[in-house]
């Protein structure tokens, strides 16, 4: 069972990484989102599911889509 | 470069400190003793059998408060950023319509998520979730209504009156409870009830309630503005 | 007289809100609403006319019981507050008839009704608790009034409210502290924990209170936001504020004084002076400077409302000076000075706000000649800086006199003498009002000024028979003040319906004795002046100014730096401007922020976030280092 | 352990995207992953091995196997500011790239002096 919080962490830490290193400002901030949803299922695994629940849906979707509104208005890219 | 090493070992000297800092609270081991007495005595003070609402909304419930209308000013802020100060606003975008299959599919799934939503913040007392959840829940149902039919909008004023009766019944209820010889803060005065009851726990649910509808109340005014300023302007403001 | 406090105290807010919702329907709606409820509040109030005492519990918070009462002293304020409310409510129906958005006006008459019920409760209050409750709302929907009257308004009232919120947290501090003590915040028990905690702390308690009300009251130090505020304050706003509002501040030393510590306390706890508790002293002093310097600004200003402004800190002055000594008959005089007060300089507001109303500026140099355009006006305001001045047979006359006379009997010289150049000062000032206005020359864009409507003239005719009546029956008033002043343990004073009998603590007076004796050396006068004058009518015309010949567009009579002359043999005082003062510290803190915080604050975004990191760094290193942050 | 290593990288991450990014996206996302970070690490200081969810759901639960419940609940609230904040300096972000018309940091430049 514990090999399972490896994988994960090290998954988040690898999509954190490729966020913020991508140019893609839309593929970062999937990434970003999918790092927030990898987090939301630790908190899954930390025994504390009302975390993970506020994770998943603010953290991932809605934080999300206020992003990509945001990259949509601005540019998709970082130069 | 060089910023980039100098930086580097300093955020190496943190994650350090971190490390060192940390190796006195093991991972795993009882460290507890605010939160022993509120497992302990929770369901018996609050009459909640989800301890983490009972400190959320009872225990903490002042803190509630202040992070709602931390919330409310962000809304507000983000609400006063774009259709207060921008200045020059630009042509309607052509929004591509989204496929039929869209369209109806979230014509039949958004009445579920408004009823998952609700379910959340209703049994908040009871099982995981609470008007956090819920709330946001149903307002990332008013985001897939926006993105099925762009252009439709939710009316502020319905929002802003939601938000704001929600806002109060939290404040009164907790004022109310001042009132009492007891005396303070969101005192829980109405009866416990039985535990893992719908109708327990006093005022938590009917706060949870109120919680749930502002946060979705604001998130929507949220979304909603942010989707107008890619959909709307310049069309109808 | 089974009249509930509680109604009384809810009747001008259930008012406010229907007033509001009324506007909502049609106007007259609205306005019927307002004026409809301030009088039914007047009628409740009236109804406790020589209640003794009656104490209601309306709740309870943190514990400690909510008390609304009412005394003979409290019926003599609340008085005030109802009464001018109801006249300001009038007065505004035509006054604020330009203001062409409607919700503001809505909202502008439930303030107006919410200041009116915040005051009632301030004064009904019977616990620390449900003072500062109302104390605030009455802060903060002034506020809200005072910024109705246009953009410099906003400035005056952002002035205000700051003044007021200091005062207002320092009242906070002083309740906090007695709450830790007694858990009890009900004016009795608040009274018994101070006769019996160490001095130090109950002189903090009278210190930290006494910021509070003085800031409202506008006693010199503190008065720095009145003239901003009375004057940029829509015209009708001005009565309520001069009149009333600075009354609580008065009300709340009198409370502090002698409801919560009892004068032998203050006698028991600091030394005295001229048998004075040194606290008390030091507010006398106050008291006295505020009368004498702002009679002096009132002196020199050139817009009417100001002038006013500056003439209420000194009349409040008067207030405090009288209620600060102590003495039964200094208090009664006080007490009567504030109810006097009310009256005759709401008239003046009233009387000012109706010329303004109708020639739009306020700058007495723009004015002149109005006499006969608007003669109701004129009588008003005649009237009303008569007893401002303190002349018999107004009102003005007999409290000024009482306070003098406690003065002297507690041979205080140097106040009596500051007491009587305020005074006199009083009349330079009030001359300056009705002559730049109403007396001199016609301007020319003035020719076709009417007087003012009916319903403005009515407040105005209100007041002047109010003046009348309490001036020539002071018994009237004095029947209220010494009952209650009985309750609070002072010694009755000897009245009757005309003044002072022979034998009482003071010497004898009857008001009317001494207005017929001025009346007939008036006349006297005025007969001599006829018959021996050797002065010669000319036509305004018939004259001419630096060689060229008056013409009707020439404005003759200037009256711009009317006491130029006056005005440069007083300006050694006003070298130290409390206002300066405070600018002082603004520039300072200007100048620190330009020259020193520009370095730290460089406008970067990626300076700001390395500040973050390194200051995480340095705990992080000091965690490292020490093992512990602190 | 791995979930305080995590965390400590995570927050490590979020700092370095800070500092050393010039794009305010960039930024921003940085900013969520340090929050999304110690959120993680708040919540993992309150687990106890073999815990349980604090939540009664039958009677006769044993509080003293159960997880603590106030980081949980510090948490709950921090995430929903964390994403009301976050939207705010999205809009802010918006705006500063109507007037500039670009998003590097470098280059907006009027508060300088």
């Amino acid at each position: 069972m514990i090999y399972i919080s490896w994988i994960l962490i090290i998954l988040m830490l690898i999509l954190a990484v490729v966020s913020i290193q991508l140019k893609n400002l839309i593929a970062a901030v999937v990434a970003m989102g999918a790092t927030s949803l990898i987090i939301s299922l630790l908190f899954l695994l930390l025994q504390a599911p009302d975390v993970a629940m506020a994770e998943a849906s603010i953290g991932a979707a809605l934080t999300m889509i206020i992003y990509i509104i945001g990259v949509r208005e601005t540019e998709r890219s970082e130069k | 470069m060089i910023r980039k090493i100098v930086y580097s070992i300093f955020l190496a000297t943190i994650v350090l400190a971190l490390v060192m800092f940390f190796a006195a609270y093991p991972f795993g081991k009882n460290k507890m003793t605010v939160g022993e007495y509120y497992l302990n005595n929770g369901v018996a003070q609050t009459g909640a059998s989800n301890i983490v609402t009972s400190v959320v909304v009872d225990y903490r419930g002042f803190d509630t408060l202040g992070e709602v209308s931390v919330l409310f000013g962000a809304a507000a802020g983000v609400a006063i950023l774009f259709f207060v100060l921008a200045e020059n606003r630009r042509e309607r975008k052509n929004i591509t319509s989204p496929n039929f299959v869209v369209k109806v599919g979230s014509r039949i799934i958004f009445p579920f998520i408004l009823l998952f939503g609700t379910y959340i913040f209703i049994h908040g007392h009871l099982t995981p979730g609470g008007g956090f959840q819920g709330g946001s829940i149903i307002a990332s149902g008013f985001l897939l209504l926006y993105l099925a039919y762009p252009g439709t909008r939710v009316s502020r004023k319905k929002l802003s009156a939601v938000e704001g009766l929600a806002g109060l019944t939290f404040v009164l209820l907790g004022l109310y409870g001042l009132m009492l010889p007891e005396s303070s803060f969101l005192f829980n005065f109405l009866p416990k009830g039985q535990l893992n009851a719908l109708l327990s726990a006093g005022i938590l649910p009917i706060i949870y309630i109120a919680i749930g509808f502002k946060v979705a109340a604001e998130f929507a005014g949220i979304v909603d503005d942010m989707m107008c300023e890619v959909i709307c302007r310049g069309g109808e403001k | 007289m089974n009249m509930s406090l509680e109604l009384l105290l809810a009747t001008p807010f259930i008012g406010g809100l229907l007033t509001y919702i009324g506007g909502k329907v049609h106007r007259w709606v609205r306005n019927i609403f307002a004026v409809l409820f301030s009088l039914l509040t007047l009628g409740e109030m009236s109804l406790f006319y020589n209640t003794t005492f009656k104490g209601d519990v309306w709740g309870s918070l943190f514990g400690s019981k909510l008390i609304l009462q009412t005394n003979p002293i409290t019926w003599l304020f609340l008085l005030i507050v109802t009464s001018i409310s109801l006249l300001v409510i009038v007065f505004s129906v035509d006054d604020m008839k330009h203001e062409e958005d409607h919700i503001v006006l809505d909202s502008y008459y439930m303030q107006l009704l919410f200041v009116e019920g915040a005051m009632i409760g301030i004064v009904l209050a019977g616990d620390l608790i449900t003072f500062f409750m109302f104390w605030e709302i009455m802060s903060w929907t002034s506020y809200f009034l005072i910024v109705h009257g246009g953009k410099k308004s906003m400035d005056a009232g952002y002035k205000y409210i700051i003044m007021s919120i200091i005062g207002a947290y320092a009242m906070f501090v002083a309740i906090a502290m007695i709450y830790s003590k007694a858990h009890s915040l009900v004016y009795p028990d608040v009274a018994l924990v101070l006769s019996q905690s160490s001095p130090t702390f109950t002189i903090w308690i009278i210190i930290l209170l006494g910021v509070g009300f003085f800031v409202k009251a506008a006693v010199m130090p503190l008065h720095t936001w009145l003239p901003d505020a009375h004057s940029e304050a829509p015209s009708p706003v001005s009565p309520l504020l001069s009149g009333v509002l600075i009354k609580m501040g008065a009300y709340g030393l009198f409370i502090i004084f002698y409801g919560l510590m009892s004068a032998n306390l203050a006698k028991n706890i600091m030394p005295s002076i001229f048998s004075t508790p040194v606290l008390l002293y030091i507010v006398q002093w106050l008291a006295a400077l505020s009368i004498v310097l702002a009679t002096f600004l009132a002196i020199m200003q050139e817009d009417a409302k100001r002038l006013l402004a500056y003439s209420s800190i000194s009349q409040i002055g008067y207030v405090v000076l009288g209620l600060a000594t102590g003495t039964s008959l200094g208090v009664a005089g006080g007490l009567f000075h504030a109810l006097n007060h009310a009256i005759f300089k709401s008239l003046l507001f009233l009387a000012v706000g109706a010329v303004i109303y109708r020639t739009g500026t306020r700058n007495l140099s723009d004015l002149g000649g109005l006499v006969k355009k608007m003669p109701f006006t004129f009588v008003a305001l005649v009237v009303g800086i008569i007893a401002l001045a303190g002349v018999p047979p107004l009102n003005g006359f007999v409290s000024k006199w009482m306070i003098y006379e406690a003065l002297l009997q507690k041979k205080e010289v140097f106040l009596l003498i500051m007491a009587f150049v305020g005074s006199t000062g009083a009349f330079l000032y009030v001359y300056r009002l009705v002559h730049s206005i109403f007396l001199g020359q016609l301007s020319q864009k003035h020719e076709n000024v009417k007087d003012v409507p009916i319903l403005m003239q009515i407040p105005m005719w209100v007041l002047v028979i109010a003046t009348v009546i309490y001036g020539i029956f002071p018994g009237l008033a004095m029947d209220v003040i010494v009952k209650g002043m009985k309750m609070f343990g002072f010694a009755p004073i000897a009245y009757n319906l005309y003044g002072f009998p022979q034998g009482s603590t003071m010497g004898a007076l009857k008001v009317i004795n001494i207005a017929s004796v001025l009346m007939i050396s008036f006349v006297v006068a005025w007969i001599f002046f006829l018959l021996f004058s050797k002065s010669r009518k000319v036509s305004q015309y018939d004259n001419y100014a630096a060689g060229q010949v008056v013409t009707p567009e020439l404005k003759y009579n200037y009256s711009f730096g009317f006491y130029m002359s006056f005005g440069r043999v007083i300006k050694p005082i006003f070298k130290i401007s409390i206002e300066r003062i405070y600018n002082y510290w603004v520039d300072a803190a200007k100048i620190f922020g330009d020259y020193y915080m520009r370095r730290v604050y460089t406008g970067n975004l990626e300076t700001y976030n390395s500040y973050i990191v390194i200051v995480v760094t340095i705990a992080a290193a000091a965690v490292l280092l020490g093992g512990k942050i602190w | 352990m791995i979930y305080y290593l995590g965390s400590f990288l995570l927050i490590a991450i979020g700092l370095y995207a800070i500092i050393i990014k010039k794009n305010l996206i960039k930024i921003l996302i940085g900013l969520n992953l340090a929050a999304s970070g110690v959120n993680l690490l708040i919540v993992s200081i309150g687990y106890i091995k073999n815990g349980t969810a604090p939540i009664f759901s039958k009677i006769g639960i044993n509080p003293s196997a159960m997880v603590d419940p106030i980081p949980q609940a510090l948490t709950l609230t921090a995430i929903v500011i964390d994403a009301s904040e976050l939207a705010l300096a999205v809009a802010f972000v918006v705006l500063l790239y109507r007037h500039y018309g670009t998003l590097d940091i470098k280059k907006i430049r009027s508060l300088k002096w």
